[in-house]
């Protein structure tokens, strides 16, 4: 009984999955080896991301450590790389503690619901040549809609905690990740309007040369804006540790914990691994046909590195500063920037509609010319508020009046 | 324009990134110990010892506990004490140092340890066999004649109480604690060191009686 | 439409970490914004001026060790200068070169842990801290060379300081203030004009020149606001009058300009370092008075320096016993903190804890 | 320009012609007023062109068994001079004394500590409540009688 997948099902492209399906279909029911498969590629995944998690926290608290001038953490393993093992191990063992005020339920969902979309963004990025468990044709839409749920989970831990500072870390968290949401959609759409597809395979094939330079802004949008919904510095209003000491998950303890930490260092390669498909031409290289994989990762660890950088450098925004610069930095840009991507397509490409590798470099050019425009314009408006200078005046305390 | 000085900050972790770690690990490597650093494990020369408990008076702690009584292996010197009790609390010590600058005698001295962690706080608590029998690796707070020796105590042998020597410079020129010693000190003032009492001194007959100022290593 | 929206009370402290020890704010909010503020402090009390009643006077110096401790040697010097003025003795040049330098070292520690700590609270994950605290790691080496201790020196005695230098600490100290230079450096360039700074403490939490005299606010936060008050200036103790010095003023009295003036006044304690070390001559370290001191009973002395903080004092009596009648300890960081309610009540929760590091209060010194 | 020390008889003619029936006396170059007269005293020497003290440094107090007494540090930053002002309370119960908080803010954590460990009381300031030790201490521990 030889199963044989239809083209039509979303799952045809993935090579992988065809190949389990196939060889399981040998023995089992087509149904059964269908779900099969499913569950074999869903592990791959899940384990891929929490394991690329625990490596990542690894990586990041030793590049974090150097960049303090400092070694990070290198007592258990070589360089210290089972550490990531060892706090899990700890985590584990540690008292799984629930706040007496809490609501129950919610608090342990939190954990799961926080978890989940990370993990599921990583359904539609192919991460080699033919390998996305779906080629979804609406792939950016269902990334952006799947990252979208943090928001709520964020707002469930703020909630369910029972204690202020995750009150204010949730509604910190919420006020991020709305206003980012807008600027981060309206940069994707430069995107999709070069590529002319919303399926990230499409996309990656459409990239001849990187969409980093023919989209500058929207990559520099989407970048912060990531950064933003990802709470990390300089926008990690939601968990800022000197602040509010963990925001949204200062009650959680455990393996509760373990969990929401794993989603927020999955989560940077997953935003890292949705950007480099989108903007940097996924896994396309030399010898991509074998090595995709490998440039797929190399890309992940550059940006994932470019992550660490920036968390090690800047302090943190303030909330209507933060809110500020999402509407009236990031969303002016990603509008100009879709504006004139726009008309760089409709005046370029060809009859069918669509755009050769030379067309690319011409829009890179004018891309890049509009954004130094663009920085340079905004800087100059906000050299002022940067720099408020000139004498104070502030109140006078006369005798009496005082209090 | 916006944004220069921030990539300027870019740059100076990434610079620091490449640089070598300033920090070191602990148990493996160590920092230098500078001979002054006044660290656990006093390090006391009962021969040197009077029993006078200046150093029990000076504490500003009150943690040091000297009990004494007249010495019978030494009447003839009649100044000389018999201690039997000398407990430092050193879990309260606040390594002032301030005992070490009141004796006298020379014969207290901060030590150079800090590993003496223990689990429970009555342990903490170091007595007259445990100073007896303590590594004597004498710190060089407040005793210029070690200092001047370049004696470190970290890379240096123990001292016993004959190599430590006396203190040769004094920033006093009247007193310390009641006593008149001016310089040079007349040899009838300098402190009879017990000469033959075999209790405490184990080759009594190489113990010279006085000890010369600069006898330190 | 408006929003309905009710005010929460939030206890920041005792266990916070950005209170800068166990400090306590009970704070109104509506939404981030701040209503209402109430510095509660006393958890670290522990009593050192009754505690110097019950001491002689050098042992008091241990006591002032534990109050800012993180710039000992700066207590040690206003007690030491107390009880000199009670005692009348005049202190030898070299301990007054001595205590000058150290205290300039002191005050660079201090302000280093000052900034890195404000940086801390503003968001930056600890490097410019830990930038700040290599170079805080040189100069605690230096002391511990000076005097076997890192944080609670009691390196100075009434009279002078307990011990001359040992020899290899001219070349460290050398060296030390060659590599200073860039490790400073370093700082500055990450953070002095990094546009995020900026645009957090520009213009926050604002402390106009006549409140901050009135409230009788000193050292960096006074002179942030447009003062150019400093006792080292004013009244120059030990050899502050032969140093050639500036003393840095900011206008604005915003948080950038109180972290400002600190960064400007490390420039002008390391200036003031290299002077000592040129103009420090061999003799005696210490004058001669012994170890138990009985000043003359009915004395009185107000003995004052220019902390890292602001003005540190100490107000002694003495009854002719050997310890003092009455240990008064006049502590920058309390006083400073006046001023809390004035600079938080209008800005956000962030702004809250980036104008207490701004403030760079020490529980130690606060509580006493 | 040096800093000057303002002795009491540099303030005493000064003080008695701004502030009648206030001077006490002088001690070791303090002055001395009275207790009852002491944020008018205050009041005066701030608001004095020729004294201008708008910086209060420290307050302290001592207790003398017989009596306490408050020792005001005060400073012109303008003048550039000092000068200390002492008062006298006798009696160790119900201690009161005109609070200086309307002139120097700063008073404001000064006159609660000494309230808390002193135990005199600052009339006319708005918050005399307790500072370094909880609400419910008993007895005030920086007095000499307090074991």
């Amino acid at each position: 009984m030889n199963c044989v997948l239809g083209p039509d099902n979303i799952l045809y492209d993935t090579l992988l999955f065809r190949v389990i399906y196939d060889g399981v279909g040998n023995v089992l029911p087509c149904w059964l080896s269908y779900v099969v498969a499913g569950i074999a590629m869903m592990m791959i995944l899940v384990n891929g991301v929490l394991l690329g998690a625990g490596l990542f926290s690894w990586v990041e608290r030793r590049l974090i450590g150097r960049f303090h001038n400092r070694i990070g953490p290198n007592r258990w393993g070589p360089f210290g790389s089972l550490q990531p093992l060892a706090d899990l191990v700890k985590l584990l063992v540690k008292e799984d503690l629930t706040p007496r005020g809490a609501d129950r339920i919610v608090f342990t969902i939190v954990p799961v619901a926080m978890l989940a979309p990370v993990v599921l963004v990583m359904a539609v990025v192919p991460f080699a040549k033919d390998t996305a468990l779906a080629n979804l044709n609406v792939g950016v839409l269902y990334i952006l809609a799947v990252t979208s749920i943090t928001s709520i989970a964020i707002f469930m831990a703020g909630w369910a905690s029972d204690n202020r500072y995750a009150m204010f870390g949730a509604s910190r968290g919420v006020a991020v990740l709305i206003s980012y949401e807008v600027p981060v959609v309206m940069s994707l759409l430069g995107v999709v309007l070069v590529a002319g597809s919303m399926s990230l395979n499409d996309i990656i094939s459409a990239q001849t040369i990187p969409f980093l330079l023919v989209q500058p802004l929207a990559f520099f949008v989407f970048f912060a804006g990531t950064s933003a919904e990802l709470n990390r510095t300089p926008f990690d209003l939601a968990e800022a540790e000197s602040e509010i000491i963990a925001g949204y998950h200062i009650e959680y303890s455990g393996v509760k914990f373990a969990l929401i930490q794993a989603a927020e260092f999955g989560a940077v390669l997953t935003s890292s691994a949705v950007m480099v498909t989108l903007f940097l031409s996924g896994w396309s290289g030399p010898a991509s046909n074998y090595l995709g994989w490998a440039w797929f990762l190399m890309k992940i660890g550059v940006l994932a590195f470019i992550f660490s950088w920036i968390r090690a450098t800047f302090p943190r925004l303030r909330i209507d500063q933060l809110l500020a610069f999402a509407w009236k930095f990031l969303l002016p840009l990603s509008i100009i920037n879709l504006f004139a991507t726009a008309l760089e397509v409709y005046f370029l490409r060809d009859g069918a509609g669509n755009l050769d590798t030379s067309d690319l470099w011409i829009m890179a050019g004018i891309n890049f010319g509009v954004a130094f425009a663009c920085l340079l314009v905004f800087g100059t408006l906000i050299k002022e508020k940067v720099r408020p200078a000139g004498p104070v005046t502030g109140a006078t305390l006369t005798p009496g009046e005082a209090d | 324009m916006y944004g220069i000085a921030m990539v300027k900050g870019l740059m100076v972790t990434l610079k620091n990134l490449t640089k070598k770690p300033f920090t070191v690990q602990y148990p493996e490597e160590r920092v230098k110990q500078h001979p002054r650093f006044r660290g656990e494990e006093f390090v006391w020369y009962e021969e040197r010892c009077t029993g006078c408990a200046s150093c029990a008076k000076y504490c500003p702690l009150g943690i040091i506990k000297i009990v004494t009584t007249p010495s019978e292996t030494a009447p003839a010197q009649g100044d000389k004490y018999k201690l039997e009790v000398f407990d430092i609390a050193i879990n309260r010590c606040m390594f002032c140092g301030l005992c070490v600058e009141a004796c006298p005698y020379d014969a207290l001295f901060m030590g150079s340890g800090f590993e003496q962690g223990q689990y429970s706080r009555k342990e903490m608590v170091i007595d007259i066999d445990h100073l007896r029998q303590a590594d004597k690796r004498p710190s060089t707070w407040f005793r210029p004649q070690l200092e001047d020796a370049g004696y470190d105590p970290k890379g240096g042998r123990p001292l016993d109480w004959q190599e430590v020597g006396r203190e040769s410079w004094q920033w006093h020129q009247k007193e310390k604690a009641g006593m008149d010693i001016s310089r040079p000190v007349p040899s009838d003032l300098l402190p009879q060191e017990p000469p033959v009492d075999s209790s405490f001194v184990e080759d009594s007959e190489a113990a010279p009686a006085p000890v010369p100022n600069e006898d330190a290593e | 439409m408006p929003i309905k929206t009710e005010p929460m009370t939030v206890n920041i402290g005792p266990q916070h970490p950005s209170t800068h020890g166990v400090f306590r704010l009970r704070v109104t909010f509506d939404g981030e914004e701040i209503l209402e503020v109430e510095p509660i402090f006393g958890y670290l009390h522990r009593g050192t001026e009754k505690l110097a009643e019950e001491r002689n006077y050098t042992q008091i110096v241990t006591l002032t060790d534990r109050l800012d401790y993180v710039s000992s040697m700066i207590n040690n010097q206003a007690y030491c200068l107390a009880v000199e003025e009670l005692l009348g003795v005049e202190v030898p040049q070299r301990a007054k070169y001595l205590r000058t330098l150290t205290a300039e070292l002191q005050r660079v520690a201090s302000h280093l842990m000052g900034i890195g700590f404000f940086l801390q609270d503003l968001g930056t994950l600890g490097t410019p801290l830990m930038y700040a605290f290599r170079s805080r790691e040189r100069i605690l080496d230096l002391f511990e060379m000076l005097c076997g201790a890192r944080i609670t020196v009691s390196y100075m005695r009434p009279g002078g300081v307990f011990f001359d230098a040992p020899d290899d600490f001219w070349p460290a100290l050398d060296q030390f203030l060659k590599d200073f230079d860039a490790e400073y450096k370093e700082i500055e360039q990450l953070i002095l004009e990094n546009e995020i700074v900026m645009v957090r403490t520009r213009g926050v939490s604002l402390l106009p020149l006549d409140l901050a005299i009135n409230a009788s606010v000193s050292g960096p936060v006074l002179r942030a606001s447009g003062s150019d008050w400093d006792w080292r200036k004013m009244d120059p103790y030990d050899a502050y009058d032969r140093m050639e010095f500036d003393v840095p003023v900011a206008t604005g009295g915003d948080n950038y300009d109180r972290f400002w003036v600190r960064i400007q006044e490390i420039h002008q304690s390391i200036r003031m370092v290299k002077q000592c070390i040129q103009q420090i001559e061999p003799g005696p370290t210490r004058a001669d008075v012994p170890l138990i001191l009985r000043p003359p009973a009915g004395a009185e002395a107000y003995g004052r320096v220019e902390a890292s903080k602001g003005e540190l004092a100490f107000y002694l009596v003495a009854d002719g016993g050997i310890s003092p009648y009455r240990c008064k300890v006049r502590s920058p960081s309390l006083i400073n903190l006046t001023v809390t309610e004035h600079l938080l009540v209008g800005w956000k929760l962030a702004d809250m804890i980036v104008t207490l590091g701004s403030l760079d209060i020490n529980m130690g010194e606060v509580d006493r | 320009m040096a800093l000057q020390q303002l002795t009491g008889e540099d303030l005493a003619e000064k003080v008695a012609a701004g502030v009648p029936e206030s001077v006490d006396g002088m001690v070791d170059g303090a002055l001395r007023v009275k207790s009852q007269k002491i944020a008018d005293v205050a009041n005066f020497m701030k608001s004095d062109s020729g004294l201008d003290f708008n910086f209060l440094n420290s307050i302290s107090a001592v207790d003398y068994i017989d009596h306490f007494e408050v020792v005001y540090h005060l400073t012109s930053l303008n003048k550039r001079h000092t000068a200390i002002v002492k008062t006298r309370l006798v009696g160790r119960d119900d201690l009161t004394l005109p609070s200086v908080y309307h002139l120097w803010r700063g008073a404001d954590f000064q006159e609660r500590e000494i309230w808390d460990l002193m135990g005199i009381s600052f009339s006319g300031h708005p918050n005399m409540k307790r500072i370094m030790l909880w609400e419910g201490f008993e007895g005030h521990p920086l007095r000499k009688d307090y074991l």
